[in-house]
Order: C-alpha cells, then structure tokens, then sequence
C-alpha cells in the first residue's frame, strides 16, 4: 500500500533515526511511504483558537495533497499527528474556521476529507499487529521496555481518538508484538516538560525526572518514545535508561536496522 | 438508453415461472402508444413474451400495486424495482401494506426515464413510434417524420434530480449496483422559498386552480394506499370528490400533502401523472426539506421499521414559529 | 335527532351583569334540536338542577347544553344531574359564558353575541354527542414486584400486609440486594444486616409473598389490572424445596477459585454457593461457568455430600406464567465502571477500590473479616484518601459518566471517613470533595461530625492523578482554598463512583411500554404530585431506578408504592375514562403509526378477517385500542392517514360542529 | 370578518383541557379582557388537532387560529405537545410556502397559571391578524355570508 | 477600561471556544496540571477569573508563558471547559499586541543547546510570539 507521509522539520534534523527507521520498517512491511511536495513544517504545536488560521495552512496543504492522492497521511513524529490531526477535527467540525482557511485556498475546498495517521495507528489498525510480529526476526526476547506516549499522542482524546488516554495500550502491544516486555507504569502519559526546556530547564527537568524515575521504579531497561521532544528532554535530563524511538526497535527486530 | 432490456428481464420472469418461485408478474404492458406503458400482470410465459417492455417510458412504479395484488392470490409476486422504487417498496413494508413473503423482488438499474411531454415540446404531436438508440431517442411523427432528441434533453424532472441510484431492498439484483446520488432536488424548493409571500400564492394560486380533482396524484402515490381515503369518506369532514373552488384545490393538496408527509419517498409520481402538469412533488419535497432541516435527514424507505419524523419528536424540537421563518430563510 | 335542553345560567350577575341571558336562551331555542330553552339565577344550586331534572323528564331530552361557568368548576356536577334524571352523563356539554366570556368582556352586546356563539357551538356538538358508558375491567389481586432489594422488599411486605399476594422476581440467588452488601448506614451507623436481614426473614415467611430468586422477567403482556407475565425461573441445579442451606456443599466443592461477586471479587467462593450466611432463600446455587460436573461431567462432589440429596445435574429453566394486578419496578442501581477513569489509577492498583469495594472491606462478614487492610498485600493502611464525584456531574462525555448527582456518596463518604477514624486513629483521612451535598435529616450534622469530631481532612479540591509507585499511591489533587497543588503518598484511595440504573431496567421499561429519561431511570407520572408512579398506568417504581436515593428515601418510597399497589388492588373493578380512542376496523390500514405516537401502548394490532368484494375473505392486520389503558390524549387520531382513528367525546365531526357553529 | 360594518378577525383558539383551557378560565377570574372574537374549542390535548380543522376554520370564516397546549414537558399524556409541535411546524411552514400569510398561524404554550399570558397571546395575536385584514387566501367563496 | 476588559473578555471565549460558565469549581484542572508550580495564577483561576471579567492580572501574568500545553485539564475535566484554550486565548491577546512577543528571536542562541530539536524552537515561538 502507499500513504503520504509527513515527517516533520526535526525529522530532517535532529530525529534523522526516527525518520530512517520508520521508512525502512515499512518498506519492511510493505508499505510506500510518499512525501507531499513542498510540505512545510507544521510549527510544532497546535494553537488551539479558532482565528488563528495562517498557522494552520501547512497542515492544511499536506491534508489536501494526501485527499487528491486519495492517500492516508501518515505521520511519525508526535507533535505533527497533534497539529495534523486536530487541524483536520477542525476544519471537519469548526464551520466558520474551515470557511476561513477555504479563503486562503481558493479556488480549491477542503473539509477534513483526508485520513490522518499515526504510524502506530498505521501499524495496528491498517498493517495488523499479528502481521508485524510475523515480520520479526530479531525478536527483542522479552527486554523490559517502558513506552512514553508524553501529551501529543492520546490528547485531546476526543479529537486523537488514538487509545484510551489514561490507560493506553498501542505501544505496549507493539512491544509485545516485537517480542518485547511491556513495562507500564503511571506517568507514561503525562508531560514531559515540552517546550518549557527552552526558557525554564529547571521545570522541564522536575517533569522528564519524574516520568524517568518511574519507568525505572516499574523496571524498565528502555524507554522508547514517537516525539523528538519527548526523547531530548528524557535524555537531557539525565535518564538512567536508554530512550529511543519506538521506530529503532522496529526496525532492529524486522532486521533493517 | 436503459442498460438493461425487456428481454433480459422477459428471461428472467420465464425462469422464475418455470422454477415455480413465483406466480405471476407484475410488469409493464405495451400500449396503444410507444410512450403509454401501462401496469400490467402478466401470468405465463406466453404473455410476457407477446406483451412485456421495458425501455425509456416505463416509469411506473410497482410497490404501491403490492398492496392489492399481493392479496388476490396464492403464491409469490414478481415485481421488477427500479432504484427510486425500492424507497416506496420499504416505506410500504414499513407500514405493513403487504406480506413481504408474498413478493419476490428484483432490483434493476435505471439511467432515468424519458418524459413525453418534454419530447412533444420538440417533436411537436402526433407522435407514431418511439425508439431508443444510445443517448437518443428517434421519434416519428405522422406530421414531420423521423426526428432524433437528445435523451438526456427529454430526462424527466425526477430523474434529473434524482436522489439514488442503490436500491434499498431486493431478493435479487439485476445489472450493477449504483450509488446514493448527490442530488439538487431541493433547488426548486429553495427558489420558491426565496420568493415573496405574494409572488408564492399567485405562483401556487395559478398552478393549483388547474386541478380538475381526477385524483390520479393520490392514486398512483404508493403513500397513498389507505383502505378508504379521508375525500372519499362521507364521515370526514373534507370528504369532496370534484373540483369545486379554490378553497377545495388547496385543502385536497395541502391535506395529501402532510398525510404522505415523513412517509413520502419523493418518487415524483403524482407530478408524473399529473395531466395538468402541476409540479405536485414540490409540496412533498418542501416537507422532505423542512424535515430534513428541522429534525435532521431522513429518507423514507431507506430502511424498513425506520420512525417517521411526524410520528417521533425529540424534547428540544423547534418551536413551530421560528420553524416557519427556518422554513423560509434558510435556503441555502 | 337529539331532543335537546339548554340551561342559561346568570351566575347571579357574574354571567347576568355583562350578558343578556334571556336573549342568549331565546336565541339558542332555535337552533336545530333544542326543544326547551330556560335561564335561572343559579343552575349550580338544589333548585336549578332540579330545573334540569324536572326539564329532562318533562321534554324527554336526550342531551343538554348548561351555559355557565367554566366546565372545570360544574361539569361534573351537571353530569350527576343528569345522571340522576335517567340521561347519560356523556350528553352534557358546557358552554363556558361566565370565564372566557362575561368576565372578560365588559359591554353587554359584545359578551350576549359571544355567549350566544358558545352556546351554538355547545349545542352543535351534543347533537353528535352520543352516550358513552366507561369500559369495565376487573383487576387481578395480585402483585408483582421486580427487583428484591429494600425497595422491592419494602414494597412487597406492605402489600402483603394488606392482605394481598405478592410475588418478588430477584435475578441474584437471594434476596437483599445492595443493602445487604453494606456495612453500616449513614446517618444512625447501624449495621445494615441488623436491620436488613429480619426484614428478609419476614419476606420468606410472609403467607402472601412468593419469591422467585435466580429469576426473571421475560414478558409482559396485558395492561393495568390484567398484566400477563412470563417469569424464567434459571435452573440453579439444586432443587429449591429440599435443600436445608447447611452449606455443606460449598464447602467439599472443589472449585475454589471462583471470583465472589458479592465481595466484588476481592475474594473467592466455590462453583456452588449460598452468597452470604443470611441469604434468602438460604439454598445453594451452581454456578455452571465454572462448575466441572456440569461443564464435562467430571466430579459431583456435591451431590455426594448433599445428604438431602437436593443436587440435580438435569435441572432445566422454568418458565413461569402468572397474571398481575399491578407492577412495581424496584430495578435498583449499580456503581459505573471505573474503565474511563484510570487517570485514578483503577486498572493499574488493587489499592485504588470503589466505596463500595471499600463497604466489604469493612463489613466483618466480608474478605478481610472486617479489618481494613490494602487489598494487594494485607497491611494496615495509614492514609486513605477519598475521592468524590467520580463519574457524577461528569458532562464532558457520556460515555464517561452521568450528568446528574449521584445523591448518596457525600454521605456514604462521610460514613467511611467517620468510622476509619474512629476505629483507626492512627490512620489519616482525606476526602476530596466539589461541595458537600447534605439535605436530609441529621445529615449535615453527621458530616460536620466526621470533620469536627473525628479529624477527617476535607479538602475542597479534585484529584488530578493517582499514581502507583513502589506500593504506594502518589495522589496528586488541589487544595482550592489553600490554593496549592498537594501531593500525598496514601495506602488506599477509594473512589465515589456514580451511580446508574441497572441494566436490566431499559429492557424492562419496554416490556412495560414505561418511559425512561435519557439516563434510563424510569420516568414518573407527575415529577410533583405522582412520583412513585409510571404513566403506564398499573406500572408503579420504587427505590433508584427512579432516580438515586438513600435508604430512608427508598424505603419511603417503597411504601408509597405499595400504597398505591394496595389502592389498585382493592378495586374490584377498573373504570375508565370513556373518552377513548376507537378504531375504525374498516378504515384502519394497520400502518402502526398510531402505536408509535400512544404514550401508553393502548394500541395493538390484530390479524382480522374481512370479506372481499368478490365475497372472499381475506386476513388485514388493523389496529385495536385496549380502553383501559387509554388516557384520551388524541394523538393517534391525528397520526391516522385515513382518518379511522377517532376519539370518543371528542370526535372529529363534533370538533368540526364546533368549528363551524363558531366561524358561521 | 366585518361586523357593522367593522372588521374585526375571528380568532379560533384550540385549548387543551389540562393547561390552556384552565389558562384561560384564569384570565377569566383575574378580569384580564382580551377580544370578543376570540372563541376557544376545548380538546383533550393539543394533539387531538388535526390540521383539516385548523383549514375548515380557515374556510368557514376565521382569520386567525392558534393552538395552545401544555408547555413542552408539562404534557398532561407526557407527549402530546411534542407531537403538536411537530405537526404543526410543518404544517405551518407549508401553508408559509403557499404564501398563506404566517402570522395567520400561531402555536402558543400557555400553563394554567399563565392566565395573564393567555390574554395577552389573544390581545397581540388578534391584533396581528387584524393588520393582515380578511383572510382571502384560504377563503371558500361558498361560506361567505 | 471596564468598556475594554468586557471586550477581552468576549473576545478571549470568542476565540477559544469555551464556555467558561460551564465550570463547576471541582479544580480538577489544577489537580491535573503538571506546570502548577509555575503558575501564579493556576488552570482553575484562569477558568473563573475569564468567566467573571478579572482578566487584567491574567494579560500581566507570567503563568501564561508556563502551560505546556499538555492539555491534560482538557482530556480530565468532567464538565468538558477546557482550560488549556483559555489560556491560549488570554496569552494571544497579549502577544498579538505589536511588540508583546514574549520570545524574540535574537535571545534564542542563548536558551539553545545543540541537541535540542527544532520542535521545541518552532513551538515555543508559536506558543510565545507572533
């Protein structure tokens, strides 16, 4: 199958390894993943007032590009599902935004026709977790992983509409379906710290302390992540345990690494 | 042009009689005219092959015949569903009008049916045979002799407008499946919404006061299938059976109107029966349209058992006065 | 041709002063009918009815109009005169000439022309009266209650004690319900089993009560007074009447690991079992999920021990048909699942528990013997936090919680908090609270009590998180009035889950034809004046499938209930109201859109056959109103295309009179 | 219609029994006056009006009907009034795109206690089909005196 | 002022789409809020002090540079109000106003490390200039 893909400024930078692994992985499973042309960065976080529209027009473009290729939009990093998806929820439900951002678009019209993914999601609802695990050759032999979904992944849940957001389980079975063992403990859902790291390291150390500290309580060996952010703040701040991106241990156990 | 040919579902009926699933077929029967199809129920083999068509001008719709075939005899009925007609064959079971056991159903597809009026307007009369050829349609007339018009030209204004292609019931299907369409049925409606008070009576006033109350809307409506109608019954108050004045012109339609309203499928027969060509189906699409916006879309007949809007309500329905300015404002 | 009489009333000079009732009478004589015509002083008085009576005998009138004062203040009256002169009460109408007439108009030739009007029009609709006689019913004298909690026991032995036969339907092997699941009950502290289970005892030996535990409602037919209904009695593979309840069964049973639903599966029992010591009927059940004989035919251990020899491997479901008089729906509640709400930790710790989780934990007959201990490892905890409202006043989403107050918690809270204390002083207690909801007799000062008195920490604020953390829960919550952001290290949080009505009221309700709200609890008649019952006439409610409720609350409405049951089921026979419906069997094309409008499914159809104008006969499905269950509303004679719907007293040709003899 | 000469409209009022009706017995009591051309037929509920009564007033000579019924949720039969509602949001809507004038046309909830409310619904509404003068548009020549 | 502060007001429930009478008190929010200690003036306050009209400390207050955005209140709260786009509204009206960027470029080299991805630039920016 082929879906658009959406990578994301960091991905091209910071995160090359989340991006390399995630293409790689898919070859690997079978799927083709097509960048849009000339998409531009989603700006990270999604402004969540209704008259805020120029900002949102990236996501726009991508969305109308993978409704013409009648494609999925498949994203990798975090917070480009975030803004991807909820741009989308919002030019489905918000009348008055989605005929402001037409404005901007004309002659063409979106309304939120587009399917937005995340690559988890792509691999659970459109691959099929059993398929992958008939995939792996280098099972992960039962290692501890702890799995971080951070904020963007599971909310706002009524638009992400990923996973329960308060007891989450795609990345655990994705663990599991790799061979690994899921390691769940509380904070796996709570922030980070995000883009406080910037003006007030100190905030965002209390917060990657407190999620890390209690990964490692629950016995993780790893911690494996989907947001750039998510793994530079954990490891800034001095995590005992490996944090790595959920898309590097696919890889390794479908042996494209 | 129809995809689907008066042969085709001739072979199909035989092999149905023969194989004894059915008794009979209600079909359409060649006329006096090429245009003039008539319902008809054809018992054997030999009858359907002698008299049988199928073409551009078959727009008669079935379901309402059910009602009263399906009680004269033993045995199945075959009957031929065009998509619009499956709505009237599912409302009609809806409301428990026959024993669906007593039907044997095949859907056929339908590319829309030619109006003969519309031919007239270009051919002018006399028209002596009529024959389909792709997208035209080859009329001789016994004044000018052959001419060609463009099918889709002479399409009948249900068809033109109309609102799907899928049928919503049937034991068996016949050619391709289509799909709902994305119809502008409700233009007219709105145009006529957009008007002035004034300008809507006289253009309802005209159009009306040219029934000659033959009741032939409320006979072909397969809404309408009540054992006695209300105008017939000396023990209802508006029992009127002739064109008396324009009170009695707009009483029988708006009261018509609002009995099929919620259970009308927007079929469009009483229009195309109508022989003074007043566009009845916009009373019925003006309450299809004021349901849809008041309470929400509802199609009739799209399912069996559905709750029709005027026999449901939800406890924060709109207020009746400011459903009559949503009735006319809103015509977008 | 009706014969008919009209009475002008003066009403001393309140109808007399603004309206020439001597012109209103001689105008009226002429009308089509009227063969007598008179006005009095006051018709309402000893004189002026017997005017009506002597008029009635002397013109042999066959319907009279009284123009008067409002038919709400005399029609009733007006009926009975003519009742008592031999006339159908059914052929009075009233032209209303005093309030919607003399008393809103001033001048004297308006109001005469208006009343003359009303009177024409009164006049025009008794010539199509006809004479109308209530349909009779006769009532079934026995009661039905379903659900065998203390609103349906309640509800039961007042009836019964009236003298009445009652049968209870209980889906659970016993009788009791939530109470009896409890531990102590706000705001007195007895113990609920104390003042429960005598009230058990007193079902199982009450002559007039029956109870069919493990059981339910499959069906229901018939109306008010007349109900049908069909009872599935759940075979338990012990019989019923031998089996004495020495529990020697459930002890010898190999399967012991069955979780215990009546300890919320905070411990095991065995695949036979009797709930709890006091159960009622005290008599073993198999559970044939987990039972070995009964799944592959291995073991039979209890049936080797059972020296009454009750075991029956081959027992089979019995259905049950019995007729009613009157039904009570006592359906009861349950706490929603926590599922949604794991951001308090639910799934993820056996140390986060709902109260009442927490109830057995504290009863002495539940898994921990009464010793409040962390259900994961046993020890004694030294911080509980409470938290309240957990899934009530919740409208962010429905599928997560209920809109409304769960009513019970702030004070079941209160109740937990007050007794931890008292019985652990060692242990620290804080109860997270929106506002403290304590209308009720001695309840605020119960919970002012358990602050003051007993050290229980209130703090107004929410629970953000909950989090797990080497075997200690790390709550994270505001303190609104401190204006800070707490974080404690508790043993044990215990969250107030809402409550919501069981699930097997909505099916109920539609055997019932009862209305339910959007939460599903059973709709009342009259939210005000007719609360404990259904507006299916015959359907009566008792206890939280109501709404929510405490047990004083419950148990006074379970008397309620049985009040009104006892009211019905002293009647011999039901009158109705004649003004029905009534189908035109001829007409009806059996379209069922008069079922859908009828707000008391007073409308069935039947298959009937009807000869063909070719002199068959042929089988046409048409509609049938049950009278007794008819209120008159008229709905169905409007839904009703082709008009064979009409309503009795209110026909469409009268109304029509009406409008005609008005618009002339 | 004109009385000597006069024009004043004939109001048909549908009341139902359990609130309109008794709105109106108050306004009665309390002297609240409202126009004599205001005539009320009692109906059980407001369900019970059927819309072939409300055009045989029309046509015998009434220039306005309203209906008047239990506030929504206040239905004595639980859900009369929402039928009601329905049936005659519709119905209104159509007779509007007949291009029979709307304000003809009323539906109006009105409680037993709201009996200065009845009279002055009757006293605005008689005045608004006042302004529209004789109903022509759903007149039966054949009434007409 | 009062005649502005109301305008605020409409604006900032305009622009988030919240209904701030929605709120119930419960202070779930602020129970939820990771960034509490930050904040002067925490979830609950923003929610009631927009819904009475007491904005002006808000538009001064450094709390509306310390919500990540994590929109935990969001997901938690049980009366659905949404407080985290409350104080984006408030925050826009502030930044929106010429010369109110609370991040300006020219000091970002000096917050940065060369790990740190561009996601926590580009957000930071959207969140805290314009």
């Amino acid at each position: 199958m082929k879906v658009s893909y959406f990578p994301g400024c960091t991905l091209r930078t910071k995160a090359k390894d989340l991006d390399k692994y995630a293409r790689d992985s898919a070859l690997a499973l079978g799927v083709t993943m097509e960048e849009p042309d000339n998409w531009q960065c989603c700006g990270g976080v999604f402004t969540t007032s209704r008259d805020e529209i120029a900002t949102k027009l990236s996501s726009v473009r991508a969305l109308m590009d993978a409704k013409s290729k009648d494609q999925i939009l498949v994203t990798v990093c975090s917070a480009c599902h975030n803004v991807i998806k909820q741009t989308n929820h919002a030019m489905q439900t918000d009348e008055e935004f989605a005929s402001r951002v037409n404005n901007y678009i004309a002659p063409e019209n979106y309304n939120g026709e587009a399917r937005v993914m995340h690559y988890l999601e792509l691999l659970r609802d459109e691959i099929g977790f059993d398929k992958v695990k008939e995939k792996v050759v280098n099972s992960l032999s039962g290692k501890k992983i702890a799995a971080y979904y951070g904020c963007l992944l599971l909310r706002p849940n009524s638009v992400m509409k990923m996973d329960d957001p308060e007891n989450p389980s795609i990345i655990e079975d994705l663990i599991t379906a790799l061979g690994g063992e899921a390691v769940v403990y509380p904070q796996r859902n709570e922030c980070c710290g995000g883009y406080i790291a910037l003006e007030n390291p100190e905030a965002a150390k209390t917060r990657s302390n407190t999620v890390t500290a209690s990964a490692a309580n629950a016995g993780a060996e790893m911690i494996v992540t989907a947001c750039p952010l998510c793994k530079y703040n954990l490891e800034k701040n001095g995590s005992e345990i490996p944090v790595v991106y959920f898309t590097e241990l696919l890889a390794e156990a479908l042996g494209v690494k | 042009m129809q995809k689907i040919t008066a042969d085709m579902l001739i072979e199909k009926a035989v092999s149905l009689l023969e194989a004894g699933t059915i008794s009979r077929v209600l079909g359409w029967k060649k006329g006096e005219f090429d245009y003039d199809v008539t319902p008809y129920v054809f018992a054997d083999a030999e009858s359907l092959k002698k008299d049988f068509v199928f073409d551009d001008f078959c727009g008669a719709n079935f379901s309402k015949y059910l009602v009263a075939e399906t009680r004269k005899a033993e045995g199945k009925v075959l009957v031929f569903l065009k998509p619009c007609d499956t709505y009237s064959f599912n409302q009609l079971l809806t409301e428990h009008r026959f024993d669906r056991e007593a039907v044997y159903a095949v859907g056929i597809p339908c590319e829309g049916m030619a109006d003969i009026n519309k031919i007239k307007e270009i051919t002018g009369d006399g028209i002596s045979s009529l024959t389909s050829k792709g997208d035209k349609i080859v009329v001789d007339t016994i004044y000018d002799g052959e001419k060609e018009v463009d099918f889709a030209s002479v399409l009948a204004e249900r068809c033109v407008s109309c609102k799907s292609k899928k049928h919503v019931a049937y034991d068996e299907l016949m050619g391709d499946e289509g799909d709902i369409t994305d119809s502008a049925r409700f233009d007219e409606v709105a145009q006529l919404e957009a008007m002035t008070e004034d300008e809507r009576f006289a253009f309802w006033q005209s159009q009306l006061s040219k029934c000659i109350r033959c009741n032939a809307c409320r006979d072909i409506c397969p809404a309408c299938t009540c054992e006695k109608c209300v105008f017939e019954n000396p023990e209802s108050p508006v029992e009127n059976k002739a064109i008396s004045d324009s009170f009695e012109e707009k009483m029988f339609h708006i009261i018509r109107a609002f009995h099929v309203a919620g259970r009308c499928t927007d079929c469009g027969e009483c229009s195309r029966v109508c022989p003074q060509n007043i566009p009845l189906h916009l009373l019925n699409r003006k309450f299809i349209k004021d349901i849809n916006s008041f309470y929400g879309e509802y199609q009739a007949g799209a399912e069996v058992g559905s709750r029709a809007p005027l026999v449901d309500y939800t406890t924060e329905d709109i207020e009746p006065g400011e459903a009559v300015m949503k009735g006319e404002g809103e015509n977008a | 041709m009706q014969r008919i009489g009209v009475f002008v009333c003066w009403c001393g000079s309140n109808i007399a002063g603004t309206v020439d009732v001597q012109a209103v009478s001689d105008a009226l004589a002429h009308e089509p009918g009227v063969v007598h015509s008179a006005n009095y002083q006051y018709m309402c008085s000893q004189a002026g009815q017997n005017l009506i009576k002597e008029a009635i005998e002397e013109h042999k009138l066959t319907g009279i109009v009284v123009c008067s004062c409002s038919p709400r203040m005399h029609e009733a009256t007006f009926r009975k005169t003519a009742a008592a002169a031999g006339l159908n009460p059914y052929m009075v109408e009233i032209a209303n000439i005093r309030e919607q007439c003399s008393w809103v108009h001033k001048d004297m030739a308006t109001g005469t022309e208006k009343a003359i009007i009303l009177g024409k029009a009164a006049v025009a609709k008794v010539n199509l009266n006809a004479p109308l006689t209530p349909g009779e019913s006769p009532v079934t004298k026995r009661a039905l209650v379903i659900g065998g909690g203390i609103a349906g026991i309640q509800t039961a032995l007042d009836i019964a004690d009236a003298g009445f036969p009652v049968d209870i339907v209980e889906t659970k092997p016993t009788i009791g319900g939530k109470m009896a699941q409890l531990d102590k009950t706000f705001p007195t502290l007895d113990c609920a089993a104390c003042i429960l289970t005598p009230k058990m005892v007193d079902v199982a030996q009450n002559e007039n009560i029956r109870i069919f535990s493990y059981s339910e409602v499959t069906d229901i037919k018939g109306f008010v007074g007349n109900f049908d209904v069909t009872i599935k009695k759940r075979a338990r593979y012990v019989k019923e009447d031998i089996c004495t309840g020495c529990g020697l069964c459930t002890e010898k049973c190999p399967m012991k690991n069955v979780p215990n639903e009546f300890n919320l599966g905070m411990d095991n029992r065995r695949a036979i079992y009797i709930p709890f010591a006091q159960a009622v009927p005290k008599v073993a059940t198999i559970d044939p999920e987990h039972c070995n004989m009964l799944k592959n035919g291995k073991c039979g251990v209890c049936a080797k021990v059972c020296a009454a020899g009750a075991i029956d491997y081959k027992q089979q479901d019995e259905y049950i048909s019995e007729k009613y008089g009157a039904i009570v729906a006592a359906t009861g509640f349950n706490p929603i699942s926590m599922d949604k709400f794991d951001e308090y930790a639910y799934s993820q710790s056996k140390d986060v528990i709902t109260s009442l989780e927490f109830e057995r934990l504290t009863n002495a007959a539940g898994p921990s013997s009464g010793h409040l201990v962390c259900p994961s490892d046993g020890r004694h905890p030294h911080t509980i936090v409470f938290v309240q409202c957990v899934g009530s006043r919740c409208a962010s989403c429905s599928e997560k919680g209920k809109e409304y107050c769960s009513k019970i918690c702030c004070m079941y809270t209160a109740k937990h908090a007050m007794l931890t204390r008292d019985k652990y002083p060692d242990t620290e207690v804080y109860v997270f609270y929106i506002d403290v909801r304590t209308p009720g007799k001695n309840f605020d000062e119960f919970y002012r009590r358990a602050a003051e008195e007993y050290g229980v920490k209130y703090i107004k604020g929410m629970v953000g998180k909950v989090s797990p953390e080497n075997g200690k829960l790390h709550v994270q919550a505001s303190d609104l009035l401190a204006d800070k952001q707490l974080h404690i290290e508790a043993d044990l949080v215990v969250l107030a889950a809402a409550i919501e009505p069981d699930k097997s009221a909505r099916p109920l309700a539609t055997m019932l034809t009862a209305s339910m709200d959007t939460n599903d609890f059973f709709t009342e008649a009259h939210p005000k004046l007719r609360p404990v019952e259904s507006p299916t006439a015959g359907v009566f409610l008792s206890g939280a499938c109501q709404g929510p409720k405490d047990i004083p609350e419950t148990v006074s409405q379970a008397g309620a209930a049985a009040a009104k049951v006892i009211g019905l089921l002293a009647k011999d026979k039901l009158t109705g109201n004649p003004c029905v419906a009534n189908s035109n069997e001829l007409m009806c094309n059996g379209c069922s859109s008069c079922e859908r409008v009828c707000p008391y499914g007073a409308i069935t159809y039947v298959d009937k056959e009807f000869r063909m104008p070719d002199r068959t006969t042929k089988v046409r499905r048409v509609a049938s109103v049950n009278e007794a269950v008819c209120q008159g509303c008229g709905a169905c004679t409007v839904a009703c295309p082709s008009g064979a719907m009409d309503l009795k007293g209110f026909a469409t040709k009268q109304i029509i009179a009406e409008v005609d003899a008005i618009c002339k | 219609m004109q009385v000597n000469g006069e024009y004043k409209p004939l109001i048909v009022a549908f009341c139902c029994n359990w609130c309109s009706y008794a709105g109106a017995d108050l306004a009665g009591n309390n002297r609240l006056a409202y126009p004599e051309n205001v005539k009320i037929i009692k109906v059980p509920c407001s369900c019970r009006v059927n819309p072939m009564f409300i055009l045989r007033a029309f046509q015998r000579g009434a220039d306005g009907v309203i209906i008047c019924g239990c506030h929504p949720g206040d239905c004595h039969y639980t859900s009369g009034n929402y039928y009601t509602r329905r049936r005659m949001s519709l119905l209104f809507s159509m007779l509007n795109f007949l291009g029979i004038e709307k304000e003809r046309t009323r539906v109006e909830w009105v409680s037993a206690a709201e009996g200065a409310k009845f009279a002055a619904t009757m006293n605005e509404f008689t005045e608004a089909v006042a302004a529209l003068g004789e109903n022509k548009r759903l007149e039966d020549l054949r009434c007409k005196r | 002022m009062k005649k502005e502060l109301e305008a605020i007001q409409s604006e900032v429930i305009r622009r988030s789409g919240v209904n701030p009478k929605k709120c119930m008190r419960c202070g779930k929010c602020s129970g939820t809020c990771p960034a509490y200690d930050q904040m002067e003036y925490h979830p609950h306050q923003f929610v009631y002090m927009v819904e009475s009209g007491d904005i002006e400390p808000l538009l001064k207050s450094d709390s509306l540079y310390q919500c990540l955005t994590c929109f935990a209140c969001v997901d938690r709260c049980p009366r659905g109000v949404e407080p985290a786009k409350l104080v984006e509204a408030v925050r826009l009206q502030v930044v929106r106003r010429q010369g109110n960027n609370h991040l300006k470029t020219d000091s970002i080299p000096a917050l940065i490390d060369e790990d740190m991805p561009q996601q926590a630039l580009v957000s930071a920016l959207r969140k805290y200039s314009k």
